[in-house]
């Protein structure tokens, strides 16, 4: 027996996952079911959605409608699932690399258009599945297996790059935040809107080793340490905020949904009927 | 989940853990070590039940459940 | 607007759409592009009025993914395109046909390659149809030459996705997508429409890539029906989770192969015109076939003894009738408007049984019945 | 008229050519016949010649495009002088009074009538310019019935316009009445 | 002749143009060649690089080194142009659709990287060269030939997206506001670092008609009414705004540039050998 | 690492690295993807040491985009992928076609279609080389057997990329791209490296693309060298402006299809070993063609007159030496990874001068010499 | 450009224009007219070499030039 | 030897099996032979049974796969259940001590050794386990000379780590040198 959450929430008969030790994406897709079972959210109504990816494999192990689509296409089969039946609850399941690198594109316009789906992003700072490439949100003079001599790319704020593009709830936390990142999952799920959730993983295997940031109980201790509530941070000076990063909830405003607005015209046309 | 702590026990499915030290780490009462790459539960008195194991471990191998043994 | 409300002059790509409303699209996703952005600017007309829905992605890409998102939650679904905009659907085209996922996918083709001549006819893309994802797939594609057969063909595009669960491409070219002719729509009971089939209601065991005993086509669940089923691009076994093990690639890939080359009879289509007693065959569909028919005409009027053979499936090819009906000519000539694409798979087929020569064009302009009828009379 | 008519419609885009050649072509099929409309569209991209072209047979239509034309109009100059030389030898011109002919026309007979000044000044609505030619070459042609043209008009128009389009026709038939 | 700036810096024989009478279009291009004379560079030292669209068609005019693309992709193309030859000028023209649309993802990435170029999107808010669908910029409730029921989309506020990305130098002008607007051009191609510039175009022969903006006269007069710059703005109420839309610079900081950083890299090989 | 310091012990990937850097890439621009990503990841490593730039785009699409950026700049590029990246490329694949932008593109073969079977060795995007994009345009692609081959080949790739100003594809496979074999790096005096044509500086009358009498490719400026110059994927005249003129879309597609037609002896290259005995040959490419000699051998141990035929280029593939070949064989076996590609453009050139066999497999196995050594004994 | 204003002509390349009126609606001194399509020169009086129209054509059909003719 | 040997290395991802048989191969390199590698990846993923695969030979090698191996090498119980079925009649099969043979296995000869043990407690380095595996193999098979596959060794550890791995190898000839 495994616990009650994996039980009733998981396939069971897949586990255990591909994913490496101390990988930091079975504590998010954790996160996501405790917060849709926390909701008590149907079953059978909910489709989760990835693309391709170490993250992108966390659909197939839970027991809900999955689909596993095509690398950074995610939330365009999502917005097309969406479309077709507004009555489920859709949630995106994507990396750093599949979200934010290739799946760029997909990820502003759906948050422009404020479609109700809620996008995950499982952040490790690298491309796991391909092996460690340095990704959209490797930090500047990180090493990868593509940046042998440091990284020279700026990283993504992904959310804030949502927000900015148009997402009505935008959050973030980490795979050592597991109490917040569900609570924000959560709000991301009741949000009628785009919402996304940055959750910070850890990739021991590349990304940690690579960059010599020691062992994974190493890498959570840092998300411990790094993490600032957003609320916290208004108090410290950029002294105090150096080598930290954000958490917190950074955006959640309430506007038109598009599948609803879309209801509209097609009500419009049933009157006339 | 919704009965008192109380009555919940620790529970480890060693087959699924990697051994990955996270719940040993972030237990706050040191109820857990490593043994021979998995997860075992030293000190059962000491457990408060929190649940932060549970929550953080990536592998679903440690958990609060209802009236079965310790460990399978 | 004509007299009798079903009698309508409509141009080639109204027709697509209307075809696929009267064979129940409910769904479109796509991104806009000459010559074939009325295809969507008339969806986004029509699908509202009957309780479609129509969305205008980002790019293509995400067209053509949304379109099999719609379909796995049970909408039929359509995407049209040109040229550049099918170069860049074709990986997600690979993912509908691994994941048998009905859909439509119109591409009206202008002249290639990259941006080209937007605005000029052409046939460049035929081959693309059959070979522009990567890896091996079924393929079926059809290709209509007047407006009537427009409605018809997507139509017959929508029923042959449900009922084998795959892509199928209807390559139109600009000339009868921008042409307006005269169009007897059907009735609605003239018209028959094929869904997919459902799994029963509750099927507690149901797999959505298992077949029934003697089937080839497994049942399909939508999403919110309650079977929770998952589906991938990677090889998967019937429960549709992903496995490396050989034997079940084997499988599923040979299945997938299969639903097109076993049922071939039930798929391919072609018309035949004076094939009886021609020692000269024209092999040409889409609007060069109009062509192709009006040379044969004129030669026939010249008594010479002339006779044409369009596919309307273009893929799968109608092999077996091609290969027969070259035993009994002198030449087959091949019109089309590229440098020579579906002359290949004719040469291919014909083998040594007749010469084949080819009327190509690649300068954006059709190909008139006088450079047909020239060829002819080079040849007889 | 047993033959199929070819006609091409020339000019600047905005003209209305196309639809002037729909509703010549919807008149055709209110007549009974088969009609084939079509147009080329230049780069994509805007001004420039515009052509429409529409096909009207007793008989079945199979080459969609006009080879030559029976009948060619041309309402501007750009248009005169890319495609006037394109049209049968027994064919008719039918041109625009703005329009200076260019030399070494043959056709089988030139009509320049003022299409473009009678939709402006006459009618007061340079956008029915399209109505007023196909008008005339109702009347040059007679291949569509004038009742069937203006049924195929009053369809295509938009309401509250169908007066002015009446009187553009009309303005049409008479331009050529002394041809 | 032609004035002398056209004479100096088009390919006269191309013109007129095929942009439509009254195209703002025309007015953005002239801008740009006039930002490029102020600034007094070198012709053979520029490389203007487009995708596809109305806007697209704009280099094909110029005398420079001129690259047309295809649809969206303008800015990955000048991405490998410029790190080819960083000592080029790198500008890129781009469209609503192009820019934001298909290409937004490239755009995105762009900024991210801070590499070196100046981005000019001519934002007519609509698709000009495929007749008049609807583009991630048009107002939400116009209508297009896609919207024909009035578009639900929300749109993008394309400067800002760009900023969020992480352009370093962000501003926007009209087509009426000529003289900010090559002000704000020649500030972008002298930031070293990505640069955008959102220039509000009209297109009156598709979004007006389709809107019944009235003439081209009237959409500029729109343009000058509604406008308001950023730090005018400052002082009014958000009632004073409704209606209004912002202009100015909203963005201008610098930060390490990508094709800079890369250089860094091969210097450090090149002490080696 | 080996004595002798250019003997090495190399996978394919990384050979595809040293023979472009051989052959002067200096611009490497791609997105990682399996099986591929060695290519990359060794290009990131070794550009800057010989002053070359590699720049990870958020694509492929953009990949593409800026190795085609890059060698407008002057500089000769390269960009790495698998069937899914392969697919997303396409577009811009046919940009380069059209406006001439010398470039390689290494497509590492790996189960299709869609995600697939992404570690398993494929041959299935064959046909996606030739086809992939849409319109008409030239194509040449080569595919190594070996490792050394592999840099070989790359090095050939960037000679025909400059030398027809043409994109050119490596298609290597999972095998040979993944393998680790001994390897004799040629000193570079031994190494061909074809620059492309250059305008004369200073040359006040520069069209790009304007040839001169008699030749079939016009000289390539680069950006910044003074000649400011106009490219576009429309189609275009000389002077490198788009054009609608239907004479010039004649003589631009024209021109660019004769490119690869008019040099055909040129470009085409194959391996034959024991043709001039053999009964029976086996045709086979890639890292199956290692399988197919195996088995050739094998086959002679037994007495049995087996040959083999390895094209080198794909595309144009030697259709004149394989339609000779039949002429003397009882059969012929197409051995490849695939579900039958290559073996449709064999039975085009073949017709009816030998029956064709084909050992194909599409499970993400291998096809073990044993394999095609009892399709030998089943034909013979 | 860097002569004086007063030196300067106000020119129109009528080939080139298009007669959308942008040059007369922004004139601050209401020099320009539209006749027949194309822009004309009304009032050159008035005309106080701002350049405003230049800027704004889309057309590049109205300028300050050298010493030619005010139109050609 | 004049034929051609095929070893095969299993066991799990981290255990530097490729490694190891790279560096087996180049050995062979430097004593003039031939010898390809190869390794077959699971799903783009991680953990589960890795497998690595060496060819050896004096002629060319065309197959490049490793069709039924002459040795086998079992690091762990995962690797031994997947594979240890598939070796030669007379192969040879090397497997470490921490396995529990599984039933019906037929092979010429089976080794057992504490590869993991020795590199954990010995060399105190779990991480050389590769480097005494290919010693071990060495000493078995003979196909490259020790000199050669010391010097492979060499050239491919991280520098300081030299000892280490010299002890290693000789862990490897001294732990197969009863059998
Ligand atoms: C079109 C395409 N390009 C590239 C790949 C290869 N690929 C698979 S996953 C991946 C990156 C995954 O990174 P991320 O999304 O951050 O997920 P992670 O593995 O780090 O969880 C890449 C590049 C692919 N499968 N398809
Ligand atoms: C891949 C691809 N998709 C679609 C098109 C068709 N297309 C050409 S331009 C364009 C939109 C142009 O809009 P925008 O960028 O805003 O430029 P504008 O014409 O409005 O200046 C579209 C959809 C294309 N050429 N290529
Ligand atoms: S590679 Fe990294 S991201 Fe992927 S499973 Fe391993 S630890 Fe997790
Ligand atoms: S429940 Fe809390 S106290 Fe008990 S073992 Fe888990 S983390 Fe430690
Ligand atoms: S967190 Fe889980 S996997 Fe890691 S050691 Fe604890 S029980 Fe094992
Ligand atoms: S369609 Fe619009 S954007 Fe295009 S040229 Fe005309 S006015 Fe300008
Ligand atoms: S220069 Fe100024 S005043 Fe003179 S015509 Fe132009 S806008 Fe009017
Ligand atoms: S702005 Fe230019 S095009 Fe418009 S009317 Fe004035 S001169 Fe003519
Ligand atoms: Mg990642
Ligand atoms: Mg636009």
């Amino acid at each position: 027996m495994s616990s009650q959450l994996i039980n009733q929430y998981y396939r069971a008969e897949k586990l255990p996952h591909i994913w490496c030790p101390g990988c930091g994406h079975g504590i998010i897709t954790r996160a996501v079911s405790q917060a849709i079972h926390n909701m008590g959210l149907d079953k059978d109504k909910v489709c989760i959605v990835s693309g391709i990816g170490c993250s992108s494999r966390a659909p197939g192990y839970m027991d809900f409608n999955t689909l596993h689509t095509t690398h950074g296409r995610a939330l365009a089969f999502a917005t097309g699932v969406k479309m077709a039946r507004p009555e489920l609850e859709v949630i995106v399941i994507s990396g750093d690399g599949d979200a934010a690198a290739i799946g760029g594109n997909h990820l502003i316009h759906a948050a422009r258009r404020n479609i109700n789906i809620t996008t995950i992003v499982f952040n490790n700072n690298i491309y796991g599945m391909t092996g460690g490439q340095y990704s959209p949100t490797t930090p500047t003079g990180d090493l990868a297996t593509t940046a042998p001599f440091g990284n020279i790319d700026k990283s993504f704020d992904i959310a804030n790059l949502a927000a900015a593009a148009g997402a009505t709830y935008a959050a973030r936390a980490t795979a050592y935040h597991v109490p917040q990142l569900t609570k924000y999952i959560e709000n991301g799920i009741k949000n009628k809107g785009f919402s996304l959730v940055e959750a910070i993983s850890v990739c021991p295997t590349y990304y940690g080793r690579k960059n010599k940031k020691g062992t994974v109980v190493d890498q959570m201790n840092w998300l411990k340490d790094a993490a600032v509530d957003v609320k916290a941070a208004q108090k410290l000076t950029p002294e105090q905020m150096e080598g930290k990063f954000l958490i917190g909830e950074f955006k959640n405003v309430t506007e038109p949904e598009y599948t609803q607005e879309y209801q509209k015209i097609l009500d419009r046309f049933k009157k006339e009927r | 989940m919704s009965k008192g702590k109380e009555n919940l026990k620790l529970k480890v499915k060693k087959e699924w853990c990697k051994g990955c030290s996270i719940c040993v780490e972030f237990c706050p009462k040191k109820v857990l070590a490593i043994k021979g790459d998995k997860v075992e539960i030293t000190d059962i008195e000491k457990c408060i039940k929190c649940g932060l194991c549970e929550l953080r471990c990536p592998d679903f191998a440690i958990y609060l459940g209802g009236m079965d043994d310790e460990e399978k | 607007m004509m007299k009798k409300n079903n009698v309508k002059f409509m141009q080639g790509n109204e027709a697509c759409v209307a075809g696929a409303i009267a064979a129940g699209m409910k769904f479109y996703a796509g991104y806009p592009i000459t010559p074939s952005t009325e295809i969507a600017e008339v969806s986004a007309q029509l699908l509202p009025k009957v309780g479609g829905k129509f969305i205008q992605m980002e790019d293509e890409i995400a067209g053509m993914a949304a379109a099999i998102g719609g379909s796995l939650a049970g909408l039929k679904s359509m995407t049209a395109t040109s040229g550049p905009g099918f170069s860049l659907k074709q990986e997600n085209i690979g993912y509908a046909a691994i994941a048998e996922i009905p859909c439509v996918i119109v591409d009206v083709q202008r002249g290639g390659p990259s941006t080209g001549l937007p605005t000029a006819p052409s046939q460049g893309d035929i081959m693309q149809a059959k070979w522009g994802t990567h890896g091996d797939h079924p393929v079926i594609a059809l290709s209509p030459s007047s407006v009537r057969e427009t409605f018809d063909l997507t139509v017959r595009c929508f029923n042959l996705a449900e009922k084998y669960r795959t892509p199928v491409m209807l390559m139109l070219d600009e000339v009868v997508g921008h042409m307006r002719e005269k169009i007897v729509i059907p009735d609605a009971s003239e018209i028959e429409v094929i869904d997919r089939i459902k799994p029963e209601p509750g099927d507690s065991n149901y797999q959505p890539y298992k077949v029934k005993e003697g089937q080839i086509v497994p049942a399909m669940a939508a999403y919110g029906d309650g079977f929770r089923f998952h589906v991938t691009g990677l090889i998967h076994d019937e429960s549709g989770f992903p496995s490396n093990s050989h034997e079940v690639a084997d499988k599923l890939m040979t299945r997938l192969m299969k639903k097109v080359e076993d049922n071939l009879d039930d798929i391919i289509a072609f018309e035949e015109n004076h094939i009886e007693d021609a020692e000269v065959v024209v092999l040409s569909y889409g609007g060069t076939a109009r062509s192709a028919k009006s040379a044969m005409k004129k030669a026939r009027e010249m008594g010479l003894k002339v006779g044409m053979f369009r596919p309307i499936t273009i893929w799968p090819f109608p092999e077996k009738r091609v290969a027969e009906i070259a035993k009994n000519v002198k030449a087959i000539i091949v019109a089309e408007m590229n440098y020579g694409q579906l002359v290949l798979e004719v040469e291919r087929v014909v083998k040594n049984a007749a010469p084949i020569y080819h009327v190509g064009k690649i300068n954006g302009e059709v190909i008139t019945p006088d450079e047909i009828l020239a060829k002819i009379k080079e040849v007889l | 008229m047993s033959k199929q008519v070819e006609i091409r419609l020339t000019g600047s885009g905005g003209q209305g050519l196309i639809l002037g050649g729909i509703i010549m072509a919807e008149a055709a099929l209110l007549d009974g016949k088969n009609a084939i409309q079509s147009q080329s569209y230049g780069p994509e991209a805007r001004g420039g010649a515009s052509k429409a072209e529409v096909i009207i047979s007793e008989h079945e239509i199979d080459f969609p495009k006009v080879e030559v034309p029976d009948l060619l109009l041309a309402l501007t100059q750009v248009a005169a002088e890319k495609y006037a030389d394109d049209i049968k030898s027994d064919g008719i011109l039918l041109v625009d009074s703005s329009v200076s002919l260019p030399e070494g026309i043959v056709a089988g007979k030139i009509i320049q009538i003022p299409i473009l000044q009678t939709a402006a000044e006459v009618i007061g609505k340079p956008m029915v310019a399209n109505i007023i030619a196909i008008g005339a070459i109702q009347q040059i042609l007679n291949i569509v019935s004038k009742e069937s043209l203006e049924s195929a008009v009053l369809n295509r128009v938009p309401k509250g316009t169908e007066e002015l389009n009446r009187r553009a026709l009309a303005e049409g038939y008479r331009l050529v009445e002394k041809y």
